[in-house]
């Protein structure tokens, strides 16, 4: 059965100095007060890992958090660029940040592979393009049926995986519906997972397009109201588009960043 | 140019115009978006959106924020998750048009997202990067793309290949094993290019009202070939303006 | 769109002489009256393809209708063996039928390939046991990153899949919930597909728990109230155990058996 | 055999009592199903039951008539498609305790569910196949298999390997690659079978009140190892027995 922790608790057992981290979410429940709270707690040398690192990773990257990046789109959905993440890549700034670029479908198929206890994951994807040039871990592989050749990219198996959902009920059964994205997954394949929820409840009633993961399969959730935001946790908020419009300008200066993190992250205190 | 529509909105409506009623359109998120959810609201109502983050024949009645607004799994026929909209939806060729922007396009349809200048380890620019795009561009039946035509998009060779057109010309999909046809259409704010049947190449065969040939050689990075028979766009009619002028109202709205 | 059909214009159309057809369903939502439909219009040559292949299947092989199955465990659920399958296997009555014998996670993940376009799917499953030395297309494949040896099975494409659903709604989109085992991939993976349903409504009204299956994925939908007795669908009918268990004594005689599919299936009409 | 309760009912008790409180158990159909839901309602309530249907933590208050009883989805943490089950679940080790039958057994506890005698395109006895079985057995943190105790299932060779217990002995395993901990234990109607830790032969380790070694024997097709301490099972409590019997008239029932 997962844990009842705090937030605070459950970033300071489950995400270490050095761990391949994964914070996932689609655009919908991006686990934004962890992401703050791993900053908070001077997380460091931590490899990222993301299908579409966005603003909660420009800030972890800024923040200095990172050494390596996971990645198949790196943008501010919705928006354009991510400032801090284009600085780490072409300026080095904080420090070097080390690429691992893929597709969509590859990540999603990597983290589908740890998901299911497999080495690797056969797809159709990545053929003609530029990715397999800089990105070591793609090679292809041959159908022993009909002699096709297709692409193999290798499992994910993040050492902490963190996500938000909606709900958890006591016994650390979590529920999640709207867009869920590739979450389950992620969860899965990592060997820790922190799910930091809307709320906990006595019990999880059911709604159509829910994920359920079971209590057995989590490590640790913790009870983050609003932890999503400036995204948005379908049937409890909507997303701040402002914010995401802000952090635009906010994000282009090292100064103005600076000082946002220190005001709006250092200086909060870890939710609940 | 009239006074009456931008250029974007022209290049937005000729979009709207190639998806047909019924297909399925798997769209990226700002001008496919647009063009999608304008074509939806006037000729092709039954068009299919399908989007990366797992919504099936989204029906979003304003521009979706994001391709994981909220509006579209509330409209959706189904929510699926990311990996099965790759795997069951995509990956298999079940999805008619791919409806793609880009950041340089060369003369065969290929796409960079990904870095502009420099070495890919050290660029001058660092873009989003592939996404969906990569299988996109492979598997649907078709690719249209959606891109505003300068010297900085419309480049000789793009600096880095995230998803195939044509590759170096003809034969090369069948030889890279991609099973989707390619890139049908490039539609920009100047007017529409085709690859011409042979040789696969970007042809100017449509300009919109107003633009002539010579503007649009002088914003492409190569040297443009210009059909035969060059056809002038209708401009955008009082409806399309209407609805595309209401949906972009509800830009930002909820 | 998926086409709104008879149950009898849906097997005439759909389902050829010679087919590879899965009839598929896991305990729960099994395609009985479409099943019985296909007997009535004579259909012969068949590959039978399923997972469970249950009474159904018993009535289909002993009817005559089958040349081979594909599968990975034949029997009747919760009370014992298919009498007409093993008469078939047996004694090779009415005819002889060939097998090709899987586990159930192997044929799972034949469905999964076949629903993904891919030409094979990779598992850990089958090693030491002796399903390999009989059914030909088990094969090992190495992980091109590990070196780690894996078995391969290749992509299951049905000629037709025919399921069982709680509902569709005019433009033929489906939607079924409970235990939905591998229908969805077992549609996907097929060239056409017949779904039957317990009612066709005006709108499919969002229920915990629901797989969609949108209208443009299917081929045809037939309205065949109760099609899926003596099994069950969840939230219209449960499962008829009586005829489970009786169904032992019936399909024990041949002769018995012939006089049952004659008075209850051959002198039937089609629903619908 | 005492009149006070029948083989078969120690049988099921001696299995209940074999499954820990919390962990996550594989539940085939039959004796396997009701030996679980046994367990579930004494002395095992947080008992995760899992079944190959999809349903994840079932909590049936009856017994399933089948793996697929709608009882169990509705009342599952969560229901799952097949090969989820069986590639998120099963495959990644996340399962500790296989249940399984058996039509066969050999002294290695490689099981056989598929056919006995003849050819195996021309057996004597087609049997149902292999179904979920050779996954568990290869997967789960362990296996327990319940199964009577005769010679014609107790036999010195399968006729067919469908699941594979020690394999031919110590070793096996691991050169198969299977990543479960294999045949823990094997319950019958007569006694208890475990493992011996250095041939992985099976070996009687108990017996239920009233059998004797000798009787054992007779059932078993092999030479049956003893142990040097056989323990006496203690028979089924007054509890058990009216949990499993309350369970044993809902069959049939909805």
């Amino acid at each position: 059965m997962a844990k009842l922790v705090s937030l605070a608790e459950g970033v300071a057992d489950l995400v270490r100095d050095g761990d391949v981290v994964a914070l996932e979410g689609f655009t919908h429940l991006i686990p934004f007060a962890a992401g703050h709270e791993i900053i908070r707690q001077g997380r460091r040398d931590l490899t990222l890992v993301r299908m579409t690192p966005d603003v909660i990773y420009d800030q972890l990257i800024g923040a200095g958090c990172a050494r390596r990046l996971v990645f198949s789109w790196g943008g501010n959905p919705g928006v354009g660029s991510l400032h801090r993440f284009r600085d780490a890549v072409q300026n080095a700034w904080p420090g070097p940040l080390e690429l691992e670029e893929h597709s969509h479908a590859g990540m999603a198929n990597r983290y589908v592979a740890g998901a299911s206890g497999l080495p690797f994951a056969v797809l159709r994807g990545y053929t003609g393009t530029d990715l397999p040039r800089h990105t070591a871990n793609i090679r292809t592989i041959t159908c022993p049926f009909t002699g096709e050749e297709l692409t193999a990219v290798p499992a994910l198996r993040p050492d902490v995986t963190v996500v938000h959902a909606q709900r958890a009920d006591r016994a650390g059964n979590v529920q999640m519906w709207g867009i869920t994205g590739v979450q389950k997954e992620a969860v899965l394949a990592a060997r820790r997972s922190l799910v930091t929820v809307e709320e906990v409840v006595d019990e999880l009633s059911p709604v159509p397009g829910q994920v359920v993961l079971p209590g057995w399969a989590v490590t640790a959730v913790a009870e983050a109201p609003g932890g999503a935001h400036p995204s948005y946790a379908q049937g409890y908020s909507v997303r701040d588009n402002d914010f995401y419009v802000g952090w635009d300008a906010i994000s282009r200066d090292r100064d103005r960043f600076l000082d946002w993190v220190r005001q709006q992250v250092l200086k909060a205190e870890a939710m609940a | 140019m009239s006074g009456a529509y931008t250029a974007d909105e022209m290049m937005t409506v000729a979009a709207a115009r190639q998806l047909r009623d019924g297909a399925a359109c798997f769209v990226g998120i700002g001008l496919p978006s647009t063009a999608a959810n304008l074509a939806r609201a006037t000729h092709a109502p039954n068009l299919v959106l399908v989007y990366e983050s797992g919504c099936l024949g989204a029906k979003p009645d304003r521009l979706p924020l994001s391709i994981g607004d909220g509006i579209l799994a509330d409209t959706a026929d189904a929510v699926v998750s990311v990996p099965e909209v790759f795997n069951y939806w995509l990956q298999p060729g079940r999805i008619d048009v791919g409806f793609l922007g880009a950041a340089q396009l060369d003369r065969y349809g290929n796409i960079n997202t990904t870095v502009i200048g420099g070495e890919y380890d050290d660029p001058t620019v660092r873009l989003p990067g592939a996404g969906g795009a990569p299988e996109i561009a492979a598997s649907c039946g078709e690719v249209v793309v959606i891109v505003r035509q300068n010297l900085r998009t419309f480049t000789e060779r793009v600096d880095f290949v995230t998803s195939v057109g044509y590759g170096s010309g003809p034969g090369d999909r069948q030889r890279l094993g991609l099973r989707g046809g390619g890139p049908r259409m490039v539609i920009t704010d100047l007017g529409v290019l085709e690859p011409a049947p042979d040789t696969c190449e970007l042809t100017l065969t449509r300009l919109h009202p107003g633009v002539t040939v010579a503007q649009a050689r002088a914003a492409t990075g190569w040297a443009l070939a210009v059909a035969d028979q060059l056809v002038t766009n209708e401009p955008p009619t009082a409806d399309e303006l209407a609805v595309l002028r209401a949906l972009e109202a509800t830009k930002g709205t909820r």
